[in-house]
């Protein structure tokens, strides 16, 4: 995020597009409802309609799918009535001329009838987004997780840059990263193509750099992303391409990858599969190797949360079983390779890391001590320098000739639209009571009681009136790729023709029915659109016990042995 | 406006009532009943709880003489209830859920399945827990002398409109 | 989906004229086999024995019936063992009732009497007694008759209805949810920042 | 019995709230967590914030933790089996020692995790996978 979470309540107006605050980050949502309280405006672009939607100004609920149609539009309507920061553009942009040239194609009319909101609606909430004075955008997986993703993302940037939102306190753009250190997996240079400190590996004078401090020669080629991995286990013609090993940490792509039936069938076939986690999960099915390791709460560890800043998550207990830190197992099998790599605590590996990020050099372990909050950059160890809350001072951007870059793109449709086979479009999204493939809060017990297995599939009533189903029935939701099992919730917040389920079910597995079509830069699956059939199931009974049977054998799996666990 | 629907503050509402222990127990050993239910419909997410009514329509049903209003609030004391449903049946918000007990008996070793409401934490110290863990303070305790402020502020709020009114008139009839 | 707790006939007051009309149709429908009552007066050679009680008064009547308690205390007290719950509703078997009348006593709602119990146009004997065989008579919903409680189907006024308590509190919670959509929309102040 | 209260990190969402967490350090457990005063959570917390910390120990909802290294000795399809560490260490180099031989550095890929591991972590297992396998195959699920 460019700016700081504390930020979002103090903006004139909040344009939050494709995210779900009150499912995804309910204390981010908590700034939003305060931002509104401050009198800020609220325009809210989602197909449903969330919490946010719900005390917007204006809701633009658009079809899915059509987010760079939306993105384009409203460009096209800020530089029709001249509602363009020139200044801002003139000082601090390049390329707005190419990107005027692929806007004008965009016409507000033009994209109504496939985005279902009215030529009228867009110009208006164009006009209350450039002349606010202080524009947000916060977006989520509503865009990135989209065959189109990358172009939403830098749609989304061109508006801010064209209308001067940045640089500024309160003004920007935030994808609010959803786990706890994802911005941190980054940070610390967990990506194929970059170092830590987001230092590209393809650059020579870097690749030195980290190679005299590791001692060893680096590779120079970029590695692969992990969405990449059943394919180049499965299908990769060229034998050199071909993955043979896989050494997971803190992951369960069986579980959260699109389309698992491929995602099983390439751990199966994979000569080498190591799970290291603390809990077993559906990965762990498949692993030659488990290898036990401590949780949050067993050591210290630094997170960088959604808006840059690292933190401190402290050791509270003693760790139980014959467990051992990440970075401990880590440095034990390097020494086994002949590679020693021993560290004796966090703070000896954290000071190695921020003395090789320039970005990082200030966020030293006293800082982070006195539970300060230090958002990157930081550059200097001096204890007044306690990071940067917001980012491009006064139009300082990171490319060399430090000006924002504009980049038009044409809009595409999803891979798979709805058909007669599948008339549904499908979704899916978070529920806020449970996380991710929920092996943490799948087994903490009010969160379990308040929201158990199946999970809900949510629909519109007329859809649902149909089928013939009720509140709460169990259906069966097929896809092209696979099928999956959970209870039929209508909702008058879903438009008709759209389903939507919650991601972290085991039997309500909703990434059975998910498409693996990738967005060709960041490789995100497009989870956010497939085509369905929800199907109603006569023997509610016989459905009923099967939930409860295959939870049982579920968790029997995961090697419980004790009775409970009902599914609700 | 306040509230963003993720239900805080049911999970606060049950811990508050089971104990901290439940944290520890068998995860099946211990009733999750939240007596406040978060409802979402088209225009609002909002948690649906007893309002504590001064002439209670739960209390003129029950037959069993286990709803009583101490000091202001409406409690039902389960230990008596025999389950009849008439309070459920009578109260207009459908604040009463009948819920069944996990280790209850009836004196045949039936499970026992009592009404389950607000009891605005009768016997907490801090007051009520849903108010107190909800992250968007979306909650608040109306107390009688709240209340009263309340009409208060708005009388004068329609004295002020009155005033204004007036004023303009005055000035459309000056001018 | 079966309802989690029993079902059971609840009267609106205002609607209610004391007719009786559920009182016969009650007697009626659980009488044709075991005693072939027809629809007319003439084909009645037992006594009347409702399961519901019209209760009247100058200014209001309602039939009194079973509430099928989810703990009831008939069930609780039955020592033969006549009373059990089947499916969710509390149901009495008269033919291992011994009339000690304890069920009676227990419930509060007064929903039990004890009535004459006639199989086959005669009174059952009840062991040596002279009188013949009395039974607990309460209201079973008619849960053997596929199209629920005659009570609720015959009453001319449309005063008696099925309530599932739970069906009913989803309506309600809406209702209710959307009247609070209405205060909090009209009121600034619980909007502003707390 | 002595009660410490220690603050951390909430290791769920993004927001990063800060926790204040009422630990009984003898039985080793965690008793309570209550909101502290962080910059992004401003001392409030959601659900899980408050009532997502007791999977810690281990009450077998959905699945078990993890206590003991397990090698699948009759290799794939096998149950697994309970090693010593040394055993799984050894087992698990040499394995990918051998692959690394046989198909080259680039056929294996590593994950750090977005997840409890926390920065340190991610940065060793970024650096084992370029400094001691010599590929650049590693990533998480930011993507997904």
């Amino acid at each position: 995020m460019s700016m700081g979470v504390h930020e979002i309540e103090d903006a004139a107006l909040l344009f939050v597009f494709g995210y779900n605050g009150a499912d995804s980050h309910p204390i981010v949502a908590r700034r939003i409802v305060r931002a509104k309280q401050k009198g800020a405006k609220i325009i809210c672009c989602d197909p449903r309609r969330i919490e946010t939607a719900r005390i917007a100004d204006m809701h633009l609920q658009l079809k899915g799918g059509t987010n760079l149609l939306l993105v384009n539009a409203l460009a096209n309507v800020i530089i029709e009535e001249g509602l363009c920061d020139d200044d801002f553009i003139e000082k601090h942009s390049t390329g707005f001329e190419e990107f005027k040239e692929v806007i004008k194609k965009y016409t507000p009319e033009g994209v109504a009838e496939r985005t279902e909101i009215s030529a009228g609606e867009i110009r208006k909430a164009a006009r209350m987004y450039a002349q606010s004075g202080r524009s947000m955008i916060l977006y989520g997986m509503g865009v990135c997780q989209f065959g189109q993703a990358v172009d939403v993302v830098k749609g989304l940037a061109n508006l801010a840059i064209m209308t001067g939102n940045f640089g500024r306190p309160a003004v920007g753009i935030g994808p609010v990263r959803g786990q706890n250190n994802v911005q941190g997996a980054c940070d610390m240079g967990a990506l194929p193509n970059v170092y830590p400190g987001y230092q590209s590996v393809t650059v020579p004078a870097i690749r030195e750099k980290f190679e005299k401090a590791w001692g060893v020669k680096l590779s120079d080629q970029p590695g692969i992303t992990l969405t990449n991995v059943p394919h180049h286990v499965l299908h990769e013609p060229d034998p050199k391409k071909r993955i043979h090993a896989y050494y997971i940490m803190g992951e369960d792509p069986a579980q959260s990858d699109p389309d698992l039936a491929e995602v099983r069938e390439s751990l199966e076939k994979c000569d080498f599969v190591i799970l290291q986690d603390i809990y077993m999960n559906k990965t762990g099915q498949y692993a030659d190797v488990i290898l036990p390791a401590t949780g949050w709460c067993e050591h210290d560890a630094v997170y960088s949360c959604c808006d840059r800043g690292f933190q401190k998550a402290r050791k509270l207990i003693e760790p139980t079983g014959d467990v051992k830190r990440d970075w401990e197992i880590i440095g034990l099998i390097s020494k086994a390779m002949g590679r020693p790599m021993e560290y004796t605590n966090t703070v000896q590996i954290w000071n190695e890391v921020i003395d090789l990020c320039p970005g990082f050099m200030g966020a030293t372990d006293e800082k982070l001590e006195k539970n300060a909050c230090i958002q990157w950059p930081c550059r200097s160890k001096e204890e007044h320098d306690m990071g940067t809350v917001f980012l491009h001072k006064d139009g300082k951007f990171a490319h060399p000739d430090g000006k924002a870059k504009f980049a038009p793109s044409e809009w595409r449709p999803p891979q798979e639209l709805e058909n007669e086979e599948y008339p549904l479009s499908f979704s899916t999204v978070r529920e806020v009571g449970h996380y991710s493939v929920r092996t943490m809060s799948g087994n903490c017990r009010t969160l379990r009681n308040l929201e158990d297995e199946p999970g809900w599939i949510q629909m519109n009533p007329e859809d649902c009136g149909e089928l013939g189903l009720r509140h709460g029935e169990l259906v069966k939701v097929r896809s092209k790729r696979g099928y999956c099992i959970t209870r039929c919730l209508p909702t008058e917040r879903v438009k008709k023709g759209a389903t939507y389920m919650t991601y972290q079910w085991w039997i309500g597995a909703c990434n059975e029915l998910t498409i693996g079509n990738l967005d060709p830069i960041s490789k995100t699956p497009e989870y956010k659109y497939c085509a369905c059939r929800v199907e109603k199931i006569e023997d509610q009974a016989w459905a009923e016990k099967h939930v409860r049977e295959e939870y049982e054998e579920i968790r029997a799996n995961m090697g419980i042995q004790t009775k409970g666990g009902r599914a609700a | 406006m306040l509230c963003i629907g993720c239900r805080t503050c049911m999970i606060g509402c049950v811990v508050a009532h089971e104990g901290k222990h439940i944290f520890e127990v068998d995860p099946d050993g211990y009733d999750f009943h939240p007596k406040l239910k978060v409802i979402k419909t088209f225009n609002v997410s909002v948690p649906v709880q007893c309002k504590h009514c001064e002439a209670p329509a739960c209390m003129a049903a029950c037959k069993s003489d286990a709803i009583h209003i101490v000091n202001g609030t409406v409690i039902i004391r389960t230990e008596k209830c025999i389950g009849c449903k008439s309070c459920a049946e009578a109260c207009p918000f459908g604040a009463i859920q009948m819920v069944t007990l996990g280790s209850a008996r009836n004196a045949d070793g039936a499970p026992r399945s009592v009404a389950n409401k607000c009891d605005l934490c009768q016997d907490q110290p801090k007051g009520p827990a849903c108010l107190r863990v909800c992250p968007t303070a979306a909650l608040r305790l109306v107390k009688e002398e709240d209340l009263g402020q309340t009409l208060k502020n708005k009388r004068l709020a329609t004295l002020g409109l009155a005033l204004g009114a007036e004023a303009q008139k005055q000035a459309a009839i000056g001018a | 989906m079966p309802s989690e707790f029993g079902l059971f006939v609840s009267t609106d007051i205002a609607k209610c004229s004391g007719c009786k009309a559920c009182e016969m149709a009650c007697f009626q429908s659980h009488n044709i086999k075991r005693n072939n009552v027809g629809k007319t007066v003439g084909t009645i050679s037992v006594p009347v024995t409702p399961k519901l009680y019209v209760t009247v008064i100058e200014t209001a009547s309602m039939p009194v019936q079973c509430k099928h308690c989810e703990n009831s205390p008939c069930k609780a007290v039955c020592q033969q063992k006549a009373i059990s719950r089947v499916g969710s509703q509390i149901i009495v078997d008269e033919a291992k009732c011994i009339g000690c009348k304890d069920c009676l006593m227990a419930c509060p709602f007064g929903a039990i009497a004890l009535l004459p119990f006639y199989v086959g146009g005669r009174q059952a004997p009840q062991a040596d007694s002279s009188g013949g065989k009395v039974a607990a008579s309460k209201c079973d919903l008619c849960y053997e008759d596929p199209e629920g409680p005659a009570c609720v189907r015959v009453c001319p006024n449309e005063a008696l209805r099925l309530t599932d308590v739970n069906e009913e509190r989803k309506k309600k919670n809406i209702a209710a949810a959307e009247a609070l959509a209405v205060i909090n929309a009209g009121d600034p102040g619980r909007r502003a920042l707390s | 019995m002595t009660i410490k209260r220690i603050q951390s990190t909430c290791a769920y969402c993004g927001a990063g709230c800060q926790i204040m967490f009422t630990v009984d350090t003898e039985k080793n457990k965690i008793l309570e967590a209550e909101p502290a005063p962080g910059r992004t959570n401003d001392g409030t917390l959601c659900l899980k914030g408050h009532y997502g910390w007791d999977y810690l120990n281990d009450p077998q909802i959905l699945s078990k933790r993890l206590t003991k290294p397990m090698i699948r000795k009759g290799g794939k399809g096998s149950p697994l089996e309970e090693v010593e560490w040394d055993e799984a260490v050894r087992y698990t180099a040499g394995r990918l020692a051998e692959i690394k031989a046989k198909h080259g550095p680039n056929s294996i890929m590593c994950t750090g995790s977005a997840r409890g591991s926390g920065n340190e972590a991610n940065y060793v297992m970024q650096k084992f996978a370029r400094v001691t396998i010599g590929t650049n195959n590693v990533d998480h699920c930011a993507r997904i």
